[in-house]
């Protein structure tokens, strides 16, 4: 699975993308986020704070309870401000 | 129907003059160009650095560009979106509708803009005297764009 | 504040680009392009020439523009309206409003052009097959003026 | 005082401008109106329907009962299709 981080998410992340071999029990979205976690302080840091999160999944929005799996593209950003 | 998500420059008169590309049943063309300002919420802006998703941007603000000549009657559409660095007074933004009907380019050009400011995937760093700063998003600007959640009349209101 | 009224075209690009003049406190800046459309009620225009009461219409513009500098916090404004003999696809009229805020400045440029469109002295001479033929006011334009009759907010409703 | 015809009505007066003295009695735009149309067919012709005239008193629009005096300038026009 490839993941990209951006704005602050990436900043804190210390990498703008990576790819993971997912583990079988992760299936949503919310699930990648806890496994992340796992994975580090900087991720616990990142990540703290689902409510500031926005998730795509494959290049659409996606919610904390979108399935994921191996192939996808999971994008972690914080909401946009564009224009 | 055109998206350009660039690091350049723009020439706001080339690309409007493009977009009526000598037809002659455009009656409106409706443009907003978005600039850098050099203060936010009192602060002074020395700059400021638009980071983007590059691949879901195009995707995102050509569907938001789709939905807009759902709603109006739209001879021709541009967006244009910069990244990268930007100094106060640089243009950032650049919409722009064109109709027979006034009425359907002025709307459809604040929808454009309304919508691009929440749904674009562009994030900005502002360099302040404080340092760099994310800016957060901003709660009018989500009620702006909820304005047009509800469904619209399909037609502009004032027929020209 | 700037109203001209003049025979000559005018330069999009340009105009919008000397409005915003080197500023940084400008961060969005709306405009309406009028052009000439080839039909009107399902008839063709071959061109149509537009007349106008010299002296009262530049005061006409000069108050209406005036009106929206009280109603929205704008920085700068321009008004362009030709008149004299014009083609389909020939640029009639410009509108152009600068605001640190978009949505005053979007507001702004369309109520000044829902405004001119019923208060400023021009009279339309169309071209058709079957003749020249002065045109009607319409009942839309004036609906579309109407509604900035009543008092409107005096600062923007999504501060920016 | 100075009369000002625009767009048809400048078409059915024949002109686009004149210079007349007003009688003492014309104290106002409609008695205005009513005496140009008994100087010929060509007023009677144009300003049979004064639903149809607006009415600009020195430059600033006025309504058929608004006042006029011998220095005045008046223009007379149809409802304004600018934009």
């Amino acid at each position: 699975m490839k993941i990209l981080y951006f704005a602050w998410l990436r900043q804190r992340v210390g990498a703008g993308e990576e790819t993971v071999d997912l583990p079988d029990d992760v299936r949503d979205v919310a699930g990648l986020i806890d496994w992340l976690k796992s994975r580090g302080p900087n991720y616990r840091e990142a990540l703290r704070d689902t409510s500031a999160i926005r998730v795509a999944v494959n290049q659409e929005f996606a919610s904390l309870n979108a399935a994921v799996a191996a192939g996808d593209e999971v994008a972690l950003f914080p909401p946009m401000t564009g224009g | 129907m055109t998206v350009r998500v660039q690091r350049e420059d723009f020439d706001v008169g080339a690309e409007i003059a493009a977009l009526a590309g000598g037809r002659t049943d455009i009656g409106g063309i409706a443009t907003f160009l978005g600039l850098v300002r050099d203060t936010a919420g009192g602060e002074r802006i020395a700059a400021m650095t638009l980071e983007h998703y590059p691949g879901m941007t195009e995707k995102m603000l050509g569907e938001i560009e789709a939905e807009a000549h759902s709603r109006w009657p739209l001879d021709a559409s541009l967006i244009i979106h910069r990244y990268g660095r930007l100094e106060p007074g640089d243009r950032i933004v650049l919409v722009v509708t064109a109709s027979a009907h006034r009425k359907a380019a002025l709307d459809s050009c604040e929808f454009l803009i309304d919508w691009l400011k929440t749904r674009a995937p562009f994030w900005k760093l502002e360099e302040t005297d404080a340092g760099a700063q994310w800016v957060s998003a901003r709660k009018s600007d989500d009620a702006a764009a909820a304005r047009w959640e509800e469904v619209p009349d399909p037609k502009p209101k004032a027929a020209e």
